[in-house]
């Protein structure tokens, strides 16, 4: 139990996807300029991921570690990640609209998102068995709507603040996003 | 509206270059840029994906029936970052070792499918080359640009590309500034290069 | 229905093209790979083991087949004779399974050294078996028919400092690999006598 | 080797299976310029844009959320094609442009000095902002920030300034900006737009019945942009050319100007720019909205229909006109002799009208006798508009005026005038009466031949409701004022023919509703004077006979001394498809006034056609032009200061005693030469609410 406490918070914290990892940085920028979408963002990727580390985890099981053709991983995963998503997206949109108003419409972003088949990597990297792979699956995507929520919390106030023409927008926002980063770093010794 | 192929290619390596100018494929401008050697590595394993891919979707671009075609376009990315995955593993086994997990996410880099989608399935795979090109050189550029920035400050050396050469940059008395080749320089350094583009302007 | 059918095709063919472009790709760079891995991997142990030999143990290797296995040795060349050979072998550690490279001389059966290839250790304790020499060291010139074990299980191995498990597992690999090198030993002296100079 | 193969092949097929059967089962519709957008994105679903994909950043453009540069990626190309799928949704002809709708800046005075953040919303949030008036500009240019088409400038008045070439209308400068003044529009919706207590808008801009925007024209008249000038009339008033005539202007009543020393001769520069267009610039376009396959009939060609006929057109719907009489224009064509408006100029505002294309005239068909309610629904008209006017004249309370022979009333005296066969009047004339009308009959007859004319009144010169240009026009034409009268008799010879009136002198008691003192008769003051022809001019009803009939549709409609009742906001009667506005909705009023109605009457129908709710906003601005009362507080000041004095520019007109000006009906006001129209357009101080140019010359 405690490895998996261990890893959990391992995954939320000290290894924060986003700001440690450096997976996921694109939605971070695009998705963090207001409260709403960077919250919507956070569940997506939480449920994607979900899905997606059982779903790839499966595949590696099943097909390519016995056949031995692991070296076709990353289509493997990328294909079945793309076709995942979009199938959720297309179901979702008939068939629960309410959900898909507040989750669904993030869905195309995540097909791209590196932080999701970085997350599946990692869990076929790490060799973790079923488990452990579904504490990642979770654990990564809450760190990175962590990250997430607080740059949008901080993005909100920059936008009206006087910053320096050069550096407005996506400039201040990376710098901010190092001193998040920098705090997050403070966590290294926790494990 | 027309551009000649000189144009589309040196479009990328100024006015367009990623990721200062088009703010994508930032994980790994972050993730890979510790040393000059990794940087321009990464950018030309992209840049190879980005004009093979180019190539492909553009000669493709009629025969992909539009609902399936970003899943096809991906088909032709991926299986172009696995033959980069092999290829760099049988050439340059230390630099795969380096770049680790963000060698496959090329795959799921935004400027790849970008151009695959804004502009190779749109044009002649002529000017899809000069576009992937342009844009893959000014990757390759930036990238380089910000290694070189991080490694020297962070580690006070420059690491030649394609060799096991390090250059010291300082002497022996040189205290490395480290928070530049951890994850918050990283962030900081590209922030304030931005920052720098933005003030050049055009 | 039409283009539904068109979907499927067009994304089975692209994928299929994909699939064989990529085992095309992959046949083709596999020895190169293997070599790569050979060099980055395996290398700086199986150089450290066989110090001073003539030839280059990671070109000059061959593969017996050991029921399901296929197990690689590395010759190394010492004085114009094969008489050195390097193999891999497996211990259990703290955090799964040690890589370890064996050197033995076949001449005499004994030890020329080891070196632990991969690991998943905890980094500055277990992960010291491979980094510090001193540990590796110590196997030199001991018999390969005998076990080897450390001084905690009356052995003569001093264990890693906070490393006993890790230490334990490189000597029960060490030891569980003399048996097939002693079923093997034959066929290894045989393939191996073609590498001398 | 073959079983990579193998695997990624079932994996594309499956993968393609999944997703095809999927896109059936679970087909959802939507919007497909959604669609049509999305090929314009870079399609990269990368969240760059801040939007969650590709998809949802073309929905939200479609849904006008995002701006159509909102693709980073795709750049300025991609927004150019965006704009371009939805321009062409949208109907090429409604092209979205932003204005800024304050002229304060740097001239407006502020409540405090800000030091903090260079950003309107950040200086907003301290007491909105610095600047005195509550809905001025800051200034800081949040809207230049959030232009990605470099289409805005702060100008150098301290507010920002649009490029109209390279606006393509995102409305991304309307959303940045924090107190509503950018305003990003379609012509549509400029033209639905009534004057709100919110708007920005000067003491003349509130007055005008029509509300024109008469700061931002005179404005373009000061830079020499005459067409610009005349189009923002057009936004409001389709007859220009003829407001420009015979408008009394009680927009130069409320001019701040006047405090210091003469009104902006607002009305003149009008006419100034009408005409000018008129000479030079006929192939001005006016943009039209897409048709929306309604169709509207409207009842009466005079100046209400035609204003509702117009706006009504170019908000998309299909218009008929049906005239009883031979010519469009009403009582403006009928009514105003020649010599105040020419029938050409004035047809010149009409064929410009009818030059939007779409609409229809019939002239020569009678309301209730050649076709009624019955026959327009099912000619299939959506809605029908009734403006008839008031054809029917008032009484005197003579004895006997509807049979002694030469008494006239005022509108068969006109109309024959405007049909080219006029009434034959004899050597002395006398009209009753003080309105335009009267005086309207007034110095027709002097044209027609009389020696001696009389206007006789109940009250006093200054009383008159004329205009006071009109009162002095019959002065200079040797017209008699016989003021404080009350006819009582007419005096005939043995045949009925009409040789004298008899009235009784007046004198003032005490003050009426309108605040004007009533007159009463002295007795024992009869005095006779000698006339051949009078003319009844007090006022005109409308003839509604036509709603009395039982068992008709028409019936239904309720009336209040003959005039239809209807809701003064939406114009709507108590039918709801039927729409009134004009003289024939309430007591006749100002040519300017029936325009203004047209409008709204236009934006009643729109509304009703539309389905959308057609109550105005309760912030509403409702002026009483003609007693100044109800203008937005404190925007209606006591005095100015700092302004140099400098007379108003002179009304040219044809030389007073002039054979043209006695005996002809060329027309006797002129319009006003480039060179003076721009000396007067640089008095107008361009005030808004509160501030104004203080250093105006």
């Amino acid at each position: 139990m405690g490895d998996y406490i261990l890893l959990a918070v391992g995954a939320i914290l000290v290894n924060n996807i986003l700001l440690i990892q450096y997976l996921g940085n694109c939605p971070f920028l695009g998705t963090s300029k207001s409260m709403d979408n960077a919250t919507g963002m956070a569940m997506a990727v939480v449920f994607v991921l979900a899905l997606a580390g059982i779903v790839t985890w499966i595949m590696e099981a099943v097909f390519l570690k016995p056949l031995g053709l692991e070296y076709i991983r990353t289509i493997v995963f990328i294909v079945v990640i793309a076709a995942l998503v979009q199938f959720v997206e297309i179901f979702m949109k008939k068939s629960m609209p309410a959900l898909y108003a507040g989750l669904g419409i993030f869905l195309p972003l995540i097909t791209t998102n590196c932080a999701v088949m970085g997350v599946c990597l990692i869990n076929i990297k790490e060799e973790y068995n079923f488990l452990e792979m579904l504490v990642s699956s979770l654990a990564y995507p809450a760190g990175f709507g962590l990250a997430l929520i607080l740059f949008a919390g901080l993005r909100e106030r920059i936008i009206i603040g006087r910053v320096p023409g050069p550096l407005q927008d996506v400039s201040i926002a990376l710098v901010t996003a190092g001193f998040m980063s920098l705090s997050f770093l403070g966590f290294k010794g926790m494990i | 509206m027309a551009k000649t192929i000189v144009q589309e290619f040196t479009k990328g390596l100024w006015d367009e270059i990623p990721p200062f100018r088009l703010v994508l494929g930032l994980c790994p401008v972050l993730a890979v840029t510790k040393t000059v050697a990794n940087g321009v590595g990464m950018g030309v394993a992209a840049t190879f994906v980005l004009v093979c891919s180019n190539i492909l979707v553009s000669a493709l671009r009629n025969i992909i029936p539009s609902q399936v075609r970003v899943p096809c376009f991906i088909i032709i990315i991926a299986t172009f970052v696995v033959v980069v995955e092999l290829v760099m593993q049988a050439v340059a086994y230390p630099l795969f070792l380096q770049l680790g997990i963000f060698i496959p996410l090329i795959v799921v880099n935004c400027i790849i499918l970008g151009r695959a989608e804004a502009f190779a399935s749109k044009n002649p795979p002529v000017a899809s080359i000069a576009d992937g090109l342009g844009i893959g050189v000014g990757f390759t550029i930036a990238l380089g640009a910000l290694a070189g920035i991080r490694e020297a400050f962070g580690a006070g050396t420059i690491s030649v590309p394609f060799s096991d050469t390090v250059i010291q940059l300082f002497g022996p008395s040189f205290q490395p500034f480290t928070f530049m080749v951890e994850a918050p320089g990283a962030f900081v350094c590209l922030g304030l290069v931005l920052a720098i583009m933005n003030l050049i302007g055009k | 229905m039409r283009d539904i059918i068109r979907m499927i095709v067009v994304l089975g063919v692209m994928a299929a093209c994909g699939g064989a472009l990529l085992a095309g790709v992959k046949s083709g760079t596999a020895a190169k790979i293997e070599y790569q891995q050979l060099k980055f991997v395996k290398g700086p142990a199986i150089k450290n083991i066989l110090e001073g030999c003539t030839n280059d143990p990671l070109v000059d290797r061959f593969k017996i087949k050991d029921g399901e296995i296929e197990r690689s040795f590395y010759v190394g060349v010492f004085d114009g004779k094969a008489n050195a050979v390097a193999y891999e072998t497996f211990g259990k550690g703290f955090g799964g399974d040690i890589g370890v490279m064996v050197g033995v001389n076949v001449e005499a059966d004994e030890l020329l050294g080891i070196g632990v290839t991969t690991h998943a250790e905890t980094p500055g304790l277990g992960s010291r078996a491979k980094d510090d020499p001193s540990f590796g060291a110590q196997f030199k010139g001991m018999s390969i028919s005998k076990p080897i074990k450390v001084k905690p299980d009356g052995g003569e191995v001093d264990a890693v400092s906070g490393a006993t498990i890790t230490s334990k597992g490189v000597c029960q690999g060490v030891t569980d690999s003399a048996e097939f090198y002693t079923r093997l030993k034959p066929q290894i002296v045989e393939q191996a006598k073609a590498f001398a100079k | 080797m073959i079983e990579a193969l193998l695997l990624m092949m079932g994996l594309g097929a499956v993968a393609g299976t999944l997703l095809g059967i999927a896109s059936k089962v679970f087909y959802v519709w939507e919007d497909p310029r959604i669609a049509l957008v999305a090929d314009c994105l870079a399609g990269a679903n990368c969240g760059g844009c801040g939007y969650t994909g590709c998809g949802a950043c073309a929905a939200a453009i479609v849904a006008g959320e995002a701006d159509v540069g909102a693709c980073i990626v795709g750049g300025a190309a991609a927004a150019a094609k965006v704009a371009a799928v939805l321009g062409l949704e949208a109907g090429a002809a409604e092209p979205l442009t932003s204005e800024n709708t304050c002229t304060g800046g740097f001239r407006a005075p502020e409540k405090f000095s800000y030091m903090g953040v260079n950003d309107c919303r950040a200086a907003y949030l301290l007491y909105a902002g610095a600047k005195d008036c509550d809905v001025g500009c800051l200034g800081f240019g949040s809207c230049v920030k959030a232009c990605v088409f470099d289409a805005l400038k702060i100008g150098p008045d301290g507010y920002p300034v649009v490029d109209e070439e390279k606006c393509v209308g995102c409305g991304a400068c309307e959303k940045a900006c924090p107190k509503g003044i950018m305003q990003v529009r379609k012509p549509s919706d400029r033209i639905l737009h009534m004057n709100l207590v919110t708007d920005r808008l000067a003491p003349c801009r509130q007055t005008c019945p029509a509300e024109v925007n008469i700061p931002k024209y005179i404005n373009h008249i000061k830079r020499g942009e005459y067409d610009k000038a005349w189009l923002t009339v057009m936004e409001r008033n389709p007859l220009p050319l003829s407001t420009g005539r015979v408008c009394p202007h009680p927009c130069e009543d409320a001019c701040r100007r006047a405090l210091a020393d003469d009104p902006v001769s607002i009305n003149q520069l009008k006419r100034f720019c009408s005409d000018w267009v008129m000479n030079h610039g006929t192939s001005l376009k006016i943009p039209v909205a897409p048709d929306t396959g309604y169709r509207v009939a409207i009842v009466g060609g005079g100046p209400s229909g035609l204003s509702a006929a117009f706006y009504l057109r170019r908000l998309g719907h299909k218009v008929k006109i049906f005239e009883w009489l031979p010519k469009l224009g009403g009582m403006i064509y009928y009514g105003i002799p020649q010599y105040r408006l020419p029938k050409e100029i004035l047809y010149k505002d009409i064929d410009r009208i009818l030059g939007l294309g779409g609409i229809e005239v019939k002239t020569g068909v009678k309301f209730g006798v050649d076709f009624d309610l019955e026959s327009l629904v099912g000619g299939g008209f959506d809605a029908v508009l009734m403006t008839i006017g008031a054809m029917n004249h008032a009484s005197a309370r003579i004895p006997d005026e509807d049979k002694v022979k030469g008494v006239v009333p005022a509108t068969v005296f006109l109309r024959r005038q405007g049909l080219g066969n006029p009434y034959p009047v004899g050597k002395k004339v006398a009209v009753i009466g003080g309105g335009n009308v009267a005086m309207d009959c007034l110095r027709s007859s002097v044209r027609l031949g009389a020696d001696k004319v009389y206007c006789l009144y109940r009250r006093e010169v200054k009383d008159m409701p004329a205009n006071k240009v009109e009162i002095e026009a019959c002065h200079h034409e040797g017209i008699e004022f016989v003021t404080l009268c009350t006819p009582t008799r007419f005096i005939t010879d043995d045949e009925g023919n009409l040789t004298g009136i008899e009235y009784l002198k007046n004198e003032l008691g005490e003050p009426d509703a309108s605040g004007r003192r009533s007159p009463v008769p002295i007795k024992d003051s009869e005095t006779v004077i000698p006339i051949d022809n009078f003319i009844l001019a007090i006022g005109q009803t409308t003839n509604s006979a036509f709603a009395d009939e039982e068992g008709t549709a028409v019936s239904r409609l309720e009336t209040s001394r003959g005039s239809i009742v209807n809701d003064t906001d939406t114009h709507q009667t108590a039918i709801p498809y039927v729409f009134t506005s004009g003289d024939c909705a309430g007591p006749p009023g100002l040519l300017v006034a029936a325009v203004g109605a047209g409008r709204r009457a236009a934006r009643g129908i729109h509304k009703y056609l539309m389905g959308e709710d057609m109550a105005f906003p309760p912030t509403r601005l409702r002026v009483d032009s003609r007693r100044m009362k109800g203008h937005i507080p404190g925007t209606i000041f006591d005095s100015i200061e700092g302004i140099q004095r400098k007379g108003r520019i002179e009304q040219p007109e044809l030389e007073p005693g002039s054979y043209e000006r006695q005996h002809t009906y060329a027309e006797v006001d002129l319009t006003v030469t480039e060179e003076n129209a721009l000396k007067e357009a640089n008095r107008c101080m361009r005030c808004c609410l509160t501030c104004y140019n203080k250093d105006t010359s």
